[in-house]
């Protein structure tokens, strides 16, 4: 028989990496044989009250029929903090989606890129605008005269580009990035 | 990896099993290590002779032979070939030496591989920890570091078939011809079957409009031709046709 | 000021969504303005040291450039169990070889890893591609412009390094592979 100890830092790896509630059967499951209910119940206990010390930003919540490690709710704030710091690096599936486009068709209108996606990329423009990836490239000689785009010097230094010829051919993304690779 | 060893009593051949191996320099390296000699002074004859008969294997197993493997085997003949001749002091660098470099390079890329296996081991277990975020953003956000022109590439492809998808391109029918002299005969027919025949909501029901022009031509010569009369009691409204009961002249038919 | 044990409960909030490293300017994002470098850097401490004690199943570890909140190695059997087929997928020889040339000699193309291996790696790379661990840099300013490829962060994190520099150096990789008589 196990420690309630060792049982305790077991429960609490698998809660960590579960992402949802989960249920004492499936934590008997990875407990492993011959492992008491009683003793598991008292694992998940000492994990749950190690989290109500001090200094813990965690805590062990009984949801939906099994144990949800969760955040507490006065790190709200802070939580959205980090997550709108993070997104700042980071791009949403859209602004991949656009920078593409205007990577591989420009100079681009906005109404063209909206053409293509299928939805307004206004708003995904302009973060692009705003981090630099992309640049206004002056005005599209049609009704409405709308701005052209297209990618920066940025843009190029970023992805490690000598210039826009070294975009992958279609041919070559699918070779290298194709769909269905074998398994290593 | 552990080459599983292949025939009992033949022991002092050289082990094999090949599906193990990684490629001709890995089997080479095999090859160099069981003969425990240092790999600056591969026996270059026996090895030669241990290789071919580890491809010889493989193709008694019906195992397919890389072309990797032939290529290493061609030049390993090379090698061996100029080992036999005799070499003027100095003169020529020796012939093995391009291999052994490779075989050095390789053996340094095999220590690696098993020090990442090994890092990767102890790492086995080590799963980031996946609390649930309020409010975390249901999209999933890409670390820009990590973006790649692939990603973009991929991206582009993936717009592009979905933009396809959603605006199929028109469909490109080869137009059908109608020609004139068959839309008379058949006009001819369904007018002489009736004592007056509606024109006009028969051309406007017509799927192409080339064949309610084509039909429209047809009963212009229908009544040229004196088969048929045309009437219509005001403006825009139907045209009927009856037959007058002349036959129609079918060599007057010209084709259009 | 925060307390120390107030900003660890913040910083381990953190660490626990990230799912990813979080580097110390996304902790000092979350901390809110007016924090000190020091008093962030204790509260990763805090937080390490908490759980070096019995019975927690989770380490705060140094990896690529930030703090990785994980799941200990000893419990690898249990999670396992528990994630079944999200755990992840083991290496094989040939994805090994190829990461190790692309780490070590980075950025390096394709044509040069066949070449070191002796036997073509498309399908192999494109694995590799697949899983994140390799992204490519740019191309090759010679016959052909092959793409260059190097290690990803994601890849630091699969092998637990702070950074490149972490790598064993080779003549560290070859003491272990000794077994061959290599006598330079």
């Amino acid at each position: 028989m196990p420690e309630v100890k060792d049982l305790a830092a077991v429960v609490e790896a698998v809660l960590a990496v579960a992402g949802e509630p989960v249920t004492l059967d499936a934590l008997l499951a990875a407990a492993g044989e011959g492992v008491e209910h009683s003793l598991v119940e008292a694992a998940v206990e000492f994990v749950q009250r190690r989290h109500e010390q001090e200094g813990s930003g965690i805590q062990v919540e009984h949801v939906a029929g099994g144990w949800l490690f969760a955040t507490r709710p006065e790190h709200e704030g802070a939580l959205r903090e980090y997550l709108g710091f993070r997104s700042r690096a980071r791009l949403s599936q859209a602004a991949l989606e656009t920078l593409a486009i205007v990577a591989y068709r420009q100079p681009i209108t906005l109404p063209e890129i909206n053409f293509l996606r299928g939805v307004n990329s206004a708003g995904v423009a302009r973060t692009l605008v705003e981090r630099k990836l992309i640049v206004v490239a002056g005005r599209k000689q049609v009704v409405g005269t709308p701005l052209l785009y297209r990618t920066s010097k940025e843009f190029l230094v970023h992805f490690g580009l000598s210039d826009l010829s070294a975009l992958p051919t279609p041919e070559e993304a699918e070779q290298v990035a194709g769909e269905g690779a074998s398994e290593p | 990896m552990d080459p599983a060893l292949v025939g009992g009593e033949e022991a002092a051949r050289p082990s094999v099993v090949l599906p193990a191996f990684e490629g001709p320099l890995d089997l080479l390296l095999h090859l160099v290590r069981e003969e425990k000699v240092s790999i600056w002074d591969i026996p270059i004859l026996k090895i030669c002779d241990q290789y071919h008969e580890a491809l010889h294997r493989m193709e008694q197993l019906d195992l397919e032979v890389a072309g990797e493997y032939l290529v290493y085997a061609a030049w390993l003949l090379l090698i061996k070939s100029r080992m036999l001749l005799p070499r003027h002091e100095g003169e020529e660098k020796d012939p093995r030496q391009e291999l052994v470099e490779r075989l050095v390079e390789y053996e340094k890329v095999k220590a690696a591989a098993a020090e990442l296996a090994g890092l990767a081991e102890v790492r086995r277990g080590v799963e980031p920890v996946r609390c649930a975020a309020p409010d975390a953003p249901g999209e999933v956000e890409l670390d820009l570091e990590e973006v790649d022109v692939l990603a973009l590439a991929r991206a582009l492809r993936e717009v592009m078939e979905r933009h396809l998808r959603d605006h199929p391109a028109a469909m490109q029918l080869a137009p059908i011809r109608f020609s004139v002299r068959e839309k008379i005969v058949e006009l001819f027919e369904l007018v002489s079957r009736q004592r007056s025949f509606p024109l006009l909501s028969h051309l406007l029901t017509r799927p192409d409009r080339l064949e309610g022009v084509t039909l429209l031509l047809a009963a212009l010569e229908l009544v040229r031709l004196g088969t048929a009369t045309a009437h219509q009691r005001q403006p825009f409204a139907e045209i009927y046709l009856t037959p007058t009961g002349v036959p129609l002249p079918m060599d007057a038919l010209t084709d259009a």
